[in-house]
């Protein structure tokens, strides 16, 4: 059956941004609403897709394949499992509602939406992508547009000015320079953030070639790939290393997060929910991709050093977050603390904290992005992220003060909001495998707790400085959209899980299954495996992709199918 | 019809929720108010339907409301569970707080955020239901942070005042450490049962290890200490007095509160397994109980003096648990939740005719110019105090008895003195509110009236239910109270024993009746009888106003021999309290601070150093590499003919091995 | 007969002489005209390999040349006047907006 | 009579080329590059190619050079003072040994290559024109496709870049 809805959630805002390059700036209402109603169908067919796909039959569902390249077997291959259709579904909510978080935005609106939309468009292309290549080239793709949103709409940490006298200019330049916290401008967070993710992204391409060029199948199709293809001993070790720790520069784990809080807090308000929300969830979905797909038996051996790492990020970050000053730092380091969760969750691998793990970075993506919007609006209102200077904005704002404590609540884990949920799964799944990792994870929520309700107080509560008396509440319908169409998926998901268990589930199990028990069969029927290694290669030159899916051609019944 | 009711029960307040807090804005405070208390009276309504019900069959019963989390391994439901427990819970909660919602209509009147108000309420109507009538933990887990959510947002009400935004994120971020230990047990009870169903982890309790079940017990444990407030992590309960009195009746004195001792009650058979739990229960309790109660005696304001008695009440309630009791755990909170709100409310409606005075030191002969709320606040006071026969007395008495009759004497002592100064505290309470010269500000003296019908109406109910609450209770032991409890609270293997004779019982009935009218009797002297007779004194004569200062001169020694020395303790304990305890909560901040500091300075010099000295050398590198970018068109066409002079020659050189020269010379 | 070489040799003066133009001068009309020489050099070059290899290509090749030089000519004068309307100057040395 | 043809073109292009970079005024920059363009037509006709002797001078004579005489006139440029390079000895003479080096080594080197279909009886017995357009439209049809896109380009992008900004642009492009 030909069903593109696929199609039409990843092209509908790389239309929209072409649409945009016709639409003149002076009508930036236009500009806006073409941005709006690009999103907007890719919301839609997202939510189609979402609901449309079927837990039941499970595997890759809405499979379209258009040849690439066959000398180099590189095909345009979408589809989406249990685990990339929540993300899509994340990915197409943080973009609608990060178009009209940007509504305010004056200064080149065009060019603003044309990034916001391909960043988006690309972080989905990712979500969806069957292919190696393809999925390589959207991680890169999705990259890119970020230094220019950043460096063009980003805004200064503080400091900055104290930077552009002469005396700072000159420390600038002098070997001092490498011991500068941040030299503060948005600039440096631009070219920081990219050359971090872009060299992650490098090494993550160097083992993504080594699979290609070893596996000896001349093919970057992941299916095929993960039926396939068999790697040895250090050559699966290196190779899982650089795609690990490549991909995982983006999610950020423990050493390899420092981008993230400074990309951040320069971010403009939409960026850094998109980039928060969807952006980091590339590392741990590629990651799950690449590494748990094609090289199951290396990652059960080598997990192990991702839960050695979380509990860095977890303690670590919450803790940096719990002294840091500045609204969008405190955000940016507690995303980089709750990627430790999903680390955690991932390591475990387990059903249910691997499914856990799944859901919590559809749930982390809405609560980060609601509390980005509301730093991001606080700091629109009153042009500052210093926690301490502010306070006593529940006055001016009731509105997005109560959203801000929805998103607390959701960030925490309250029960009720999708959060809980997922935490919960990945705490029980992970209990048997990592007690120690759990009870830090436990004392992360109490952490988690301190710092934002810390930050809750000393932004809205207490007396309020009478130069932010002009700070405006959300009251147009563009503003409040947003924000109630986060909290309604966080609050609705939390409560009717049902539906979202059972798809992550559909996706998480097989691979389960694949990383705990399949694997010593297979190692064991080496003959086996090359006689069936050569019939499906002719099997696949025949059938459509779909039916090469492996559950639907029944995987259990040869336990020789790696 | 049965299912819909229990269904029912928490939906009513989530309809009002949704629409007060979605609309509240478009229509009046009126409609508000109605929806608010209006939804809890139904809810009430349907408790009674339930609890009729379960008392004419008497079985329990589960009722899933729907399927929340499902799939292979890890099904919850959110389901309710329906046994007598839950139906005394049930009722307590909703009865209780149908009143207060009524009274929070007169005392809130024209407060801004009425509205916000009625929401939280009823929100915290909806999480408290939920977590007492959860059929498992997960659902249990989502009330208890609802409440503590709630509480979070009652208490920082007024939210423009600084000292209550602490209170509530102290508050909160105390119950979460609380919770933390909670989640601890449910992962244990996950892992050990693979599944989370009350019936189900109690039916399969007797499998698990000694060691296990201790471990489970005392992470339920943690959770209970923060959400009942006891030693050691009470601090936050005083503080919440930040909130409306209201909230502090309902949440901080009536039920949420009390969720831990609801809690214990329910996992009394993984309890049971554990004695060291129950011991260290048990402890917990009477500690808090002597402490808090020795901090109250040397409160000046009010509602401080009432939450420290709550914390004190509380920890009988633990007592109870610790030493098997959980029925007169179950009677005592019951009772508890009657007076106890009973006495916060008139309270709040002491502080409402003083205009918001809540020192006691600036009150005094407040009896005759607000008679109904001296009158009620009266009857709080001797039951709480345990005067024969109101509801204090029998539950209370029912706890010391226990704890008698089973051997545990010192913790029977504790109890004892604790009710020795909580008749004092109360009653020292009672005459420098209302007996007495007055102290009022002449400015609030002018201002003194009577709180309208509505608050007074409900205070009289719970005076009532003061008063008779005691009786389901009567006897103590095999009162109707507790064969209607007994299928819950009693293990399936052993049963609650009936030792203690009838001799005993009534012996104990008048040494706790000794106890308290001792109490009060001091109170009475040091408070009423001593200053009289000091005024009189002063406009009589100078000759008898020194025989008299003689008198007390005794007074004094009396005072050094007993009272200061009481005092002094309470002023160490609170002197400790504020310095060791609150030292170690503020120590275990600035450690989080000092770590912070640490993680970042890692940050700054280490993490960021790395990667900016890399960042470094390319800036050099791109500095020499600049001057490249003249701008200029010559130097660009120069660079471009020598690119095309190298390459020239490299080909040259790739063709023939040798440079270009050498060519051309061949 | 003339010898390969020998137009070769034309085409490399010319174009060492348009290179040479290109480099020294500072009026950017006249750069352009040397440019104009080194196509030349170019096509007498292509011209004759086309001769003497008896192949089409390299005339066809140069006629492409012409083309891009009549666009190159198109633009490169037209991004002159803009440059004078804005600075009253063709001189290539004040011309520096490329610098970063 | 080929040769001193030969040597007459070629000794002209290469004095004109050299008067076309050394002269002052631009105007006689220009006459000197027309010069050279008509020569360098006259070396084609010696190598059979008509067609292209007839481009040449109509493209490039007729239509390239009025372009450039235009564009002088228009700016009415005056001739400068000091119009070499501030450097140019240095670079002359570096351009100079580069050059010879590299004429040196295009005539030493074996001046290779495929032979083609194309011989000069062939050509002439059809025409040069003929066979050019046979082959255009054949084998280089797409090129020749691409080549008038491209002139397409060059023209909208030499109007757009000449056209005189109205208010309207500036406001635009402060934005």
């Amino acid at each position: 059956m030909a069903d593109y809805t696929l199609l039409y959630i990843l092209f509908a805002p790389f239309l929209g941004a072409i649409v945009l390059l016709f639409v003149p700036n002076r009508q930036a209402l236009q500009v806006r609403l073409v941005a709006a109603i690009a999103a907007g169908i890719s919301l839609l067919a997202s939510f189609y897709l979402f609901f449309a796909y079927d837990p039941v039959k499970g595997g890759f569902q809405f499979v379209q394949r258009f040849e690439w390249s066959k000398e180099l077997g590189i095909a345009f291959y979408l589809g989406v499992d249990g685990i990339g259709t929540p993300l899509v579904l994340a990915s197409a909510i943080l973009l609608f509602a990060g178009i009209f978080i940007s509504w305010h935005i004056k200064d080149r609106t065009k060019e603003f939406y044309i990034f916001l939309l391909i960043l988006a468009a690309a972080t989905i292309g990712v979500f969806m992508s069957l292919d190696l290549f393809f999925l390589y080239f959207f991680y890169e793709m999705s990259v890119l547009p970020m230094y220019v949103l950043l460096g063009v709409w980003g805004s200064h940490t503080k400091g900055y000015l104290e930077m552009k006298d002469p005396e700072g200019l000159k420390q600038r330049d002098s070997v001092g320079f490498i011991f500068n916290f941040a030299a503060n401008s948005k600039e440096y967070a631009a070219m920081k953030l990219t050359l971090f993710l872009s060299a992650g992204a490098v090494v993550a391409l160097l083992g993504i070639l080594l699979i290609y060029k070893f596996s000896g199948l001349h093919t970057f199709d992941i299916l095929v790939l993960r039926e396939q293809a068999k790697f040895s001993g250090n050559l699966a070790t290196i190779i899982w290393l650089l795609v690990f720790f490549g991909f995982a520069s983006i999610a950020p784990i423990w050493p390899l997060h420092s981008w993230s809080p400074v990309g951040h807090a320069a971010a403009p308000a939409a960026t850094s929910m998109l980039h928060a929300g969807v952006l980091m969830k590339l590392g741990h979905f590629s990651i799950i991709r690449v590494a748990f797909e094609i090289l199951p038996e290396t990652t059960r051996e080598l997990m192990p050093i991702a839960a050695f790492l979380c509990v860095f990020s977890i303690i670590y970050g919450g803790f940096v977050a719990y002294y840091a000053k500045d609204t969008k730092y405190v955000i940016g380091y507690s995303s980089s603390s709750h990627m430790g969760y999903v680390f955690l969750g991932m390591a475990a691998l387990d059903y249910i904290s691997l499914s856990g793990a799944v859901l919590y970075m559809f749930a982390h993506a809405l609560a980060t992005g609601m509390l980005f919007a509301m730093a991001g609006w606080v700091y629109d209102q009153t042009h500052s992220r210093d926690i301490p200077s502010l306070g006593g904005l529940v006055n001016r704002m009731p509105f997005v003060a109560g959203c801000f404590l929805v998103a607390c609540m959701a960030s925490i884990g309250m029960p009720g909001t999708v959060n809980f949920i997922a935490e919960v799964m990945i705490l029980v799944g992970s209990w048997n495998r990592y007690p120690f990792q759990v009870i830090v994870a436990v004392v992360g929520i109490v952490l988690t707790m301190a710092y934002l309700f810390r930050m809750m107080r000393g932004l809205f509560y207490g007396p309020m400085d009478s130069q932010y008396s002009h700070a405006h509440d959300a009251v147009a319908w563009y503003d409040r959209l947003p924000l109630l169409l986060m909290i309604a998926c966080s609050i609705t998901f939390g409560i009717f899980p049902g539906h979202f268990y059972n798809v992550i589930r559909a996706g998480t199990d097989p691979l389960v299954s694949r990383i705990m028990q399949v694997v010593p069969l297979a190692a064991q029927n080496g003959d086996a495996l090359r006689v069936t290694r050569d019939a499906s290669r002719k099997q696949a030159d025949n059938v459509s992709p779909v039916a090469r899916h492996p559950s639907l051609v029944t995987r259990h019944e040869g336990t020789n199918d790696l | 019809m049965f299912e819909l009711l229990v269904i029912l029960i928490p939906v009513l307040p989530l309809a009002a929720v949704l629409l007060n807090g979605l609309l509240g804005s478009r229509y009046s405070h009126d409609i508000a108010h109605r929806l608010g208390w209006g939804s809890v009276g139904l809810s009430f309504l349907c408790a009674v339907g339930i609890f009729v019900e379960t008392l004419r069959t008497g079985v329990a019963r589960e009722v899933v409301a729907y399927r929340w989390i499902f799939g292979g391994d890890l099904t919850v439901n959110l389901a309710f569970l329906v046994d007598p427990l839950t139906c005394i819970m049930m009722l307590v909660v909703t009865g209780v707080g149908f009143l207060i919602h009524l009274y929070s209509v007169g005392y809130m009147h024209g407060e801004e955020g009425f509205t916000r108000f009625f929401t939280y309420m009823n929100l915290f109507m909806v999480s408290m239901l939920l977590l007492v009538m959860g059929s498992n933990y997960l659902v249990l887990f989502i009330g208890w942070e609802g409440v503590g959510l709630c509480s979070y947002l009652l208490i920082g009400y007024y939210y423009d005042r600084v000292s209550a935004a602490k209170a509530a994120t102290k508050a909160f971020v105390v119950n979460r450490i609380g919770d933390a230990g909670f989640l601890l047990a449910i992962f244990l009870i996950f892992v050990n049962f693979k599944t989370l169903d009350y019936t189900q982890v109690f039916a399969q309790a007797s499998q698990l290890s000694t060691g296990m079940a201790t471990a489970i017990a005392l992470c339920l444990l943690i959770g209970a200490v923060g959400k009942s407030a006891q030693i050691p992590l009470y601090t936050w309960l005083p503080d919440a007095m930040e909130g409306p009195t209201p909230v502090s009746a309902l949440i901080h004195a009536a039920t949420m509160v009390t969720a831990g001792v609801y809690m214990i009650v329910r996992n009394h058979v993984l309890y049971d397994m554990a004695p060291v739990a129950l011991t260290t229960v048990a402890w917990v309790g009477g500690l808090t109980a002597l402490f808090a109660a020795t901090i109250g005696l040397v409160q000046t304001d009010i509602k401080r003096v009432l939450a420290y008695s709550t914390v004190s009440q509380l920890g009988y309630m633990f007592l109870a648990c610790g030493i098997g009791a959980y029925t007169a755990a179950i009677f005592h909170l019951m009772t508890h939740a009657f007076f106890k709100a009973l006495l916060f409310l008139s309270a709040g409606s002491v502080i409402h005719a003083l205009s918001g005075e809540q020192d006691i030191r600036n009150m005094g002969g407040l009896r005759s110019k607000i008679p109904w709320t001296h009158a009620l606040f009266l009857v709080g006071t001797l039951a709480i105090a345990g005067i024969f026969p109101l509801a204090g007395f029998w539950s209370k008495d029912e706890i010391m008895a226990h704890a008698f009759t089973h051997g545990q004497y010192v913790l029977y002592a504790m109890a004892a003195i604790g009710a020795f100064l909580t008749a004092f505290y109360m009653f020292r309470l009672t005459y420098l509110t209302f007996y007495g010269r007055s102290r009022l500000d002449h400015h609030v003296a002018e201002h003194v009236h009577e709180s309208p019908a509505v608050m007074i109406g409900p205070l009289v109910v719970l005076a009532v239910l003061s008063v008779i609450g005691g009786f389901p209770g009567v006897p103590p032991e095999s009162g109707w109270f507790h064969h209607f409890l007994h299928p819950v609270t009693v293990a399936a293997g052993g049963g609650e024993e009936h030792g203690a004779g009838f001799g005993l019982v009534a012996t104990l009935m008048v040494v706790a009746t000794a106890i308290a009218l001792l109490g009060w009797g001091l109170a009475h002297y040091l408070y009423s009888v001593r200053t009289e007779a000091a005024d009189n004194l002063a406009a009589r004569a100078p000759g008898a106003y020194r025989t008299l200062l003689n008198k007390y001169y005794v007074d004094e020694l009396y005072d050094f021999l007993f009272v200061e020395p009481a005092k002094r303790l309470g002023v160490v304990w609170d002197w400790f309290d504020r310095t060791v305890i609150d030292g170690i909560v503020l120590g275990v901040g600035r450690l989080t601070q000092s770590g912070s500091a640490g993680s970042t300075w890692i940050e700054k010099h280490a993490i960021y150093g790395l990667i900016n000295v890399v960042g470094y050398a390319n800036h050099l590198a791109a500095r020499s590499w600049r001057r490249l970018q003249s701008g200029k068109v010559h130097h660009y066409a120069a660079i471009i003919v020598a690119g095309l002079f190298i390459l020239v020659h490299l080909i040259l050189v790739w063709w023939s091995g040798s440079s270009g020269i050498g060519v051309a010379s061949r | 007969m003339v010898p390969l070489s020998a137009y070769v040799a034309v085409s490399a003066v010319l174009f060492a002489t348009g290179l040479i133009g290109v480099l020294i001068r500072r009026n950017f009309i006249i750069v352009l005209m040397a440019v104009e020489i080194m196509l030349n050099a170019a096509n007498i070059n292509l011209v004759a390999f086309s001769y003497y290899l008896e192949s089409m290509a390299g005339q066809i090749v140069a006629l492409f040349v012409i083309a891009i030089a009549a666009g190159e000519a198109a633009v490169g004068l037209a991004i002159i006047i803009v440059v004078f309307r804005g600075r009253l100057s063709t001189n290539v040395d004040e011309l520096n907006l490329l610098k970063w | 009579m080929v040769p001193f043809f030969f040597v007459y073109f070629s000794l002209v292009s290469i004095v004109a080329g050299v008067l076309t970079i050394a002269f002052r005024n631009p105007v006689h920059c220009g006459l000197a590059l027309l010069t050279l363009l008509l020569h360098v037509a006259g070396l084609f006709v010696l190598l059979n190619a008509e067609f292209l002797f007839a481009v040449q001078i109509i493209v490039y004579a007729g239509a390239i050079l009025v372009l450039y005489l235009f564009v002088l006139m228009l700016l009415n440029l005056k001739t400068e003072e000091r119009y070499l390079h501030a450097r140019y000895a240095v670079i002359l003479f570096a351009a100079a040994g580069i050059c010879g080096e590299l004429l040196l080594l295009v005539l030493r080197s074996p001046f290779g290559g495929l032979k083609g279909d194309a011989p000069a009886e062939a050509v002439l017995k059809d025409g040069a024109s003929y066979a050019i357009g046979i082959k255009m439209f054949s084998d280089y049809l797409l090129p020749f496709e691409i080549v008038g896109v491209f002139l397409l380009g060059a023209i909208i992008g030499a109007i757009v870049l000449a056209k005189t900004p109205t208010t309207v642009d500036i406001e635009q492009s402060d934005r």
